[in-house]
């Protein structure tokens, strides 16, 4: 793929850092109140792996679509979904974005071009694709981000979708965060050992390899993806290397369940996506103690605040429950 | 409403589909080989030449993604029609029917719509075999959200298809192959046949008979014959599957207190079971005989024409189970069976009519 | 038989698999995360320590071609015992299933075998929504040639699951979450549930109560409270949904002259509508009241607690249905459900008891 | 992937061309009768193709297993499949391979290894590499051979089983026949435009891309790719470029549906399999007049009688009709 080097303004990145630190203290509020069992329904946590979510979705605009997976916490909040409203489809309260309906495999808000985050693997693949090949249709220059994880290349419809994609020239980006696992299985258990990208690459689709974990690589490669496929160049494929900190599903950090040593934990999350961007950024002298601690201030009251909202939200009327099952 | 021709279920569904795509340029068509020189059944006669490739979009053969893909564009506003040569080929996208399909209305809480029709063709014919002659409609109707219908007369044929097309929520139109070689009256233009559920196709007060797609023209056939003999048939077609509304079904049983129900598809678990239980349950008390279900037999459909001799429910099954619940005559029936005999004109039994032509 | 000790469903669903692996060195187990912490809900503990990653083999996620390598391993006598965590991931083999797996051995003129397992655990739970709550058992009761089980008791956990390993035909295992937590005695080493049928679990003179998998130990719970109040339910686990044998329930529907079904998923064409259709068909005359069907509400199953208060199939409504039925005054009513309510201990209606830590 | 140049000697080329000739003639045969209306189900004929079939089969053991399409006669007769059976099947009687429960697209001989030939696209396929995982957990050195045509590189399926093959280094062939087209829809309306190998590379498979309708080519690089199966070495995947000659289902020749001309017809007949060669044996002095009449009647007297045996057989007793739904 071109490489389309992008001059990042300081203010970008700062935004990069905030945006990252925003679904890390999300994700931690989560984890820390899981075992409260007022969230009572299955979470997928993306601590580790915001650097992706954040560079792919700085890149975008607020038309611009989003469809993700079941752990798709970052990616509706990079774009921008509503905090309040995501707290509140978690806790199963009535102004959570889908009603309370889907719990955290469910997100979804429409003003900023989340259509759909869904827990089968695959499924949201291809509509985004559709939602790509309406835009085309229609003339539109919206650009549609398509978020998967590795596990994904292993499923049918990915190559389905991909195929279509390429054949139409369609304006999608995959962005694919390759954490190497899938449950807990690395990814040698699940595909032979070839780079992934060939795949991407063998289906047409403009491929990038990149560290999953420096936002502002990610948000650099996604800039000429979008602006490629806006321009009419067709799909993109955006491999992004990272790991996940915590369990599958669940608040546990992943050695808490002895699937590694916490000395091996600790290697991983040295390579922290936030830690790397804000070294740059303090060796730059854009952020200091005093600038994060706000930044935490900040963001800690915003997170607060939702969580109070959400947890004395009301639940959905009963009465309702079988509302909407026709159009 | 406009005068009627007589067309047959193909032309119907062919003008379904022109007058959509003429009256809303959102509609379009998707599928594999759906403009080749057999036009998809003769329902997709012309319409490349007049709307041109975007609209009757050539897909890869990838039916999964090909639903999702659908369903995502319907998200934004389009109308496609997937139209598939056998149902088989969804069976490839249940995941995205039963999950997506089905359910992004009410998982959304009414913010997103999935305006699509799935079209999908029961191919009995000459030696489908195991692989291309199921029907299934049972286990589409299992799930709310989806809607469900089965075009009997071709009117239907036509104005079902524009109803669907209409539709907000997503429907499934199974087209029975042999609905396609049947002609019926059929207005021109733009018009539609509502969604809303049974129709009465024929009146009588000794047993209500409930089909489905092509088993109603066999069934409004076999009622004829049973009319010779003094036996009055009242015939249901039962249109629209899910959501069912059965209430024409418990006042025609009130009538008659007799019930007899045709499967296109196997009777376990089929669209029979439904309707005699909800009848069992809510018309018990007018019931005067035990209702009785007729259907596929229970195996996989065999090829070879001595296999499926009574495979699918013949009239002659129906004049028997009818006779039995009245208490017929043996002459009655009899006379009832030599009657449909004549009434085929010795065709083999693996023939609809003579204009057929299979096995494809 | 071997004495029997206390298990709960997943730890003897664990003997099944250990017991067959270690007679049969064809039996292998297949699946995502098969072996992970979790132990696929405790029914796979030390099998990876003690068979080994061939034979617990962890799989690509691609559940389309798994069923398929399944199937094609299975022909050449392999014994695969796919296990997936969810019945919606199997949306996406339903082709290789109902094409390849129910047909193969009959559309090979019974030159072919499929002798697979598929395990699918319906995930009521916690929040688990849309996509991750179905159960679909009445979708693969529909189709000729799978055998589907549905396990209530710990005891079937095991002996129904050797007995579809040993099977040559294939056989749909829905296990739902929340017997894997039930305990119930369970005899040591082999041994063998027969996939022939229903059972009666409790034996009862005013209605027949049919009900699969956690609502058969629900409804026990229940008709202890019904008779306390002077009520005397049968209660029949369905077991084996296909192939289908009513025997047991014509005859108890024959002695009490009332019928109630209780499904595991929607009611609409599920297996409550198979039940009743059959038994209004061949008990007519037996039966001294509208049978009724339990089920899920109709629609998707909602993710927040509010919503599926009675989303699912309540005691409540059980007593409710029966009560009506066999005419009780409400104060008998009242005190079953009073009853009913001491038994529960005050727990919230989406716990199934106090082992259950949810959601995953 | 390694070019395995076979010395292949003249009793091999001989057999490559009655093996052809023979199918030829079958289809033929079954197209001529096909109007009859006593063949009273769907015909995929394969004449134009047999190059493939012939080239393939020819460098298999009787113990090794085949699975194909809809479009499977060739494959089924290449690997010796009994002509009787096959043609009982399609007249729907008794003594078909499956008794007259499949037809034309149900094919199958357990004798010779033809386990499985099926018409929903790609089916086949993980049965295919099922079966070979099977051998390889039984130790056998039995290869499978997965025939399919260019539109199941469309379908998931195909990447999922190939993922899976390739990371068990399963004894696996994919033969792709690649016609072009899927019903009458050309290859460049259905995937984007670049080699279809590379999607087979992409996935590991060793590749090899070649002229279907030259049968030696084809026996070659299959030789090739079975002897690297069977020796542990892992599945390949073999392009064979061909066209088909007749409508997809049916008796007629495609020009007569006026999918093209009749001179365009000639141009892609004049490509024929057999007569290739042919040619190259009569230059060789392996063949003249009198040896291809004599091969001709001998095997049209073999069609012929294969014929009268199917049309003279029971047809299978109706009671027997609910036989085998349960093992
Ligand atoms: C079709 C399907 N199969 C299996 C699952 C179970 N499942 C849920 S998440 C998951 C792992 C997916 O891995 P990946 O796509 O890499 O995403 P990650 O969890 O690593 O973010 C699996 C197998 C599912 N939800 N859907
Ligand atoms: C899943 C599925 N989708 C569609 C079809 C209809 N269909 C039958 S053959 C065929 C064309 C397949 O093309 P290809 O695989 O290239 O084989 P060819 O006919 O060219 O030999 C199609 C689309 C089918 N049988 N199964
Ligand atoms: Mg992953
Ligand atoms: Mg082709």
């Amino acid at each position: 793929m071109e490489k389309h080097v992008t001059q990042i303004n300081d203010e970008t990145r700062l935004g990069l850092y905030r945006e990252m630190l925003r679904i890390r203290l999300v994700e931690e509020a989560i984890a820390d109140r899981y075992g409260e069992q007022e969230m009572r329904c299955p979470v997928h946590l993306s601590d580790g792996q915001e650097g992706i979510a954040v560079g792919a979705c700085m890149a975008l605009r607020k038309e611009d679509k989003i469809v993700s997976t079941h752990r798709s916490h970052g990616h509706y909040l990079a774009k921008q979904g509503s905090l309040k409203a995501m707290l509140c489809e978690i806790y199963g309260r009535a102004p959570g974005c889908v009603g309370g309906r889907g719990g955290s495999m469910h997100l979804l808000d429409d003003e900023v071009g989340v259509l759909a985050c869904l827990p089968i693997v695959g499924t949201s693949v291809p509509l985004g694709v559709g939602v790509a090949y309406a835009a085309k249709r229609k003339g539109e220059d919206t650009v549609v981000t398509v978020f998967l994880g590795d596990a994904v290349m292993e499923e049918g419809v990915f190559h389905e979708s991909a195929n279509f994609a390429a054949l139409h020239s369609l304006p999608v980006v995959f962005v694919c965060e390759n954490n190497d696992l899938s449950f807990y299985t690395s990814l040698e258990v699940r595909q032979p050992d070839r780079p992934m990208t060939d795949i991407a690459k063998a289906h047409t689709l403009a491929v990038c390899e990149l560290d999953g974990n420096d936002a502002v690589t990610v948000y650099e490669a996604m800039n000429g993806a979008v602006k490629k496929a806006r321009g009419g160049g067709g799909p993109s494929f955006l491999m992004c290397n990272t790991r996940r900190w915590r369990e599958h599903c669940g608040p546990r950090y992943d050695y808490e369940l002895g699937q590694m040593t916490e000395q091996e934990f600790e290697a991983l999350r040295a390579d922290c996506p936030m830690a790397k961007l804000g070294a740059q950024l303090r060796e730059a002298g854009l952020l200091d103690d005093a600038g994060e601690d706000a930044l935490r201030a900040e963001l800690g009251k915003e997170i607060e605040e939702a969580f109070e909202f959400a947890r004395n939200a009301p639940f959905p009327e009963l009465e309702t429950a079988g509302d909407h099952v026709y159009a | 409403m406009p005068e009627a021709r007589s067309l047959n279920g193909a032309e119907a569904a062919r003008e379904a589909l022109f007058e959509s795509m003429e009256r809303d340029p959102d509609v379009f068509m998707m599928g594999e080989g759906i403009a080749d020189h057999g036009n998809f059944f003769g329902t997709t006669n012309g319409l490349m030449e007049k709307f041109g490739s975007e609209r009757m979009l050539e897909m890869p053969v990838a039916e999964n993604a090909m639903t999702g893909i659908a369903i995502g564009a319907a998200m934004m506003g389009q109308r496609p029609v997937m139209s598939l040569q056998r149902v088989e080929f969804v069976l490839l996208a249940l995941e995205q029917i039963f999950d997506n399909a089905a359910k992004i209305h009410y998982a959304t809480n009414g913010r997103h719509k999935a305006p699509i029709v799935i079209r999908l063709v029961v191919g009995r014919g000459w030696g489908q075999g195991p692989h291309h002659a199921q029907s299934l409609e049972s286990v589409f109707a299992h799930f709310p959200g989806l809607k469900v219908i089965m075009p009997a007369l071709a009117r239907d044929s036509k104005g079902m298809l524009i109803a669907a097309i209409e539709d907000d929520s997503p429907v499934i139109c199974i087209e029975h192959r042999w609905i396609h070689f049947a002609k019926g009256p059929v207005p021109e233009g733009h018009y539609v046949e509502p969604l809303d559920g049974p129709r009465v196709r024929r009146e009588g007060s000794d047993v209500t008979i409930v089909a489905t797609s092509y088993a109603v023209l066999e069934a409004l056939a076999t009622a004829e014959a049973l009319d010779k003999v003094g036996i009055s048939a009242e015939v249901i077609d039962l249109r629209v599957l899910r959501p069912l509304n059965l209430d024409l079904v418990k006042k025609s049983v009130a009538k008659t207190g007799r019930l007899v129900t045709i499967d296109t598809g196997w009777i376990t678990c089929g669209m029979g079971s439904e309707i005699v239980a909800t009848v069992a349950q809510e018309c018990f008390s007018e019931l005067k005989a035990p209702p009785q279900r007729l259907g596929l037999a229970d195996y996989p459909t065999p090829s070879s024409r001595s296999l499926v001799t009574d495979y699918y429910p013949t009239p002659e099954a129906l004049i028997d189970c009818v006779g039995e619940m009245v208490g017929a005559k043996s002459e009655q029936m009899e006379a009832a069976r030599a009657d449909m005999a004549e009434h085929r004109g010795g065709l083999p039994h693996d023939v609809p009519n003579p204009t057929f032509q299979g096995p494809f």
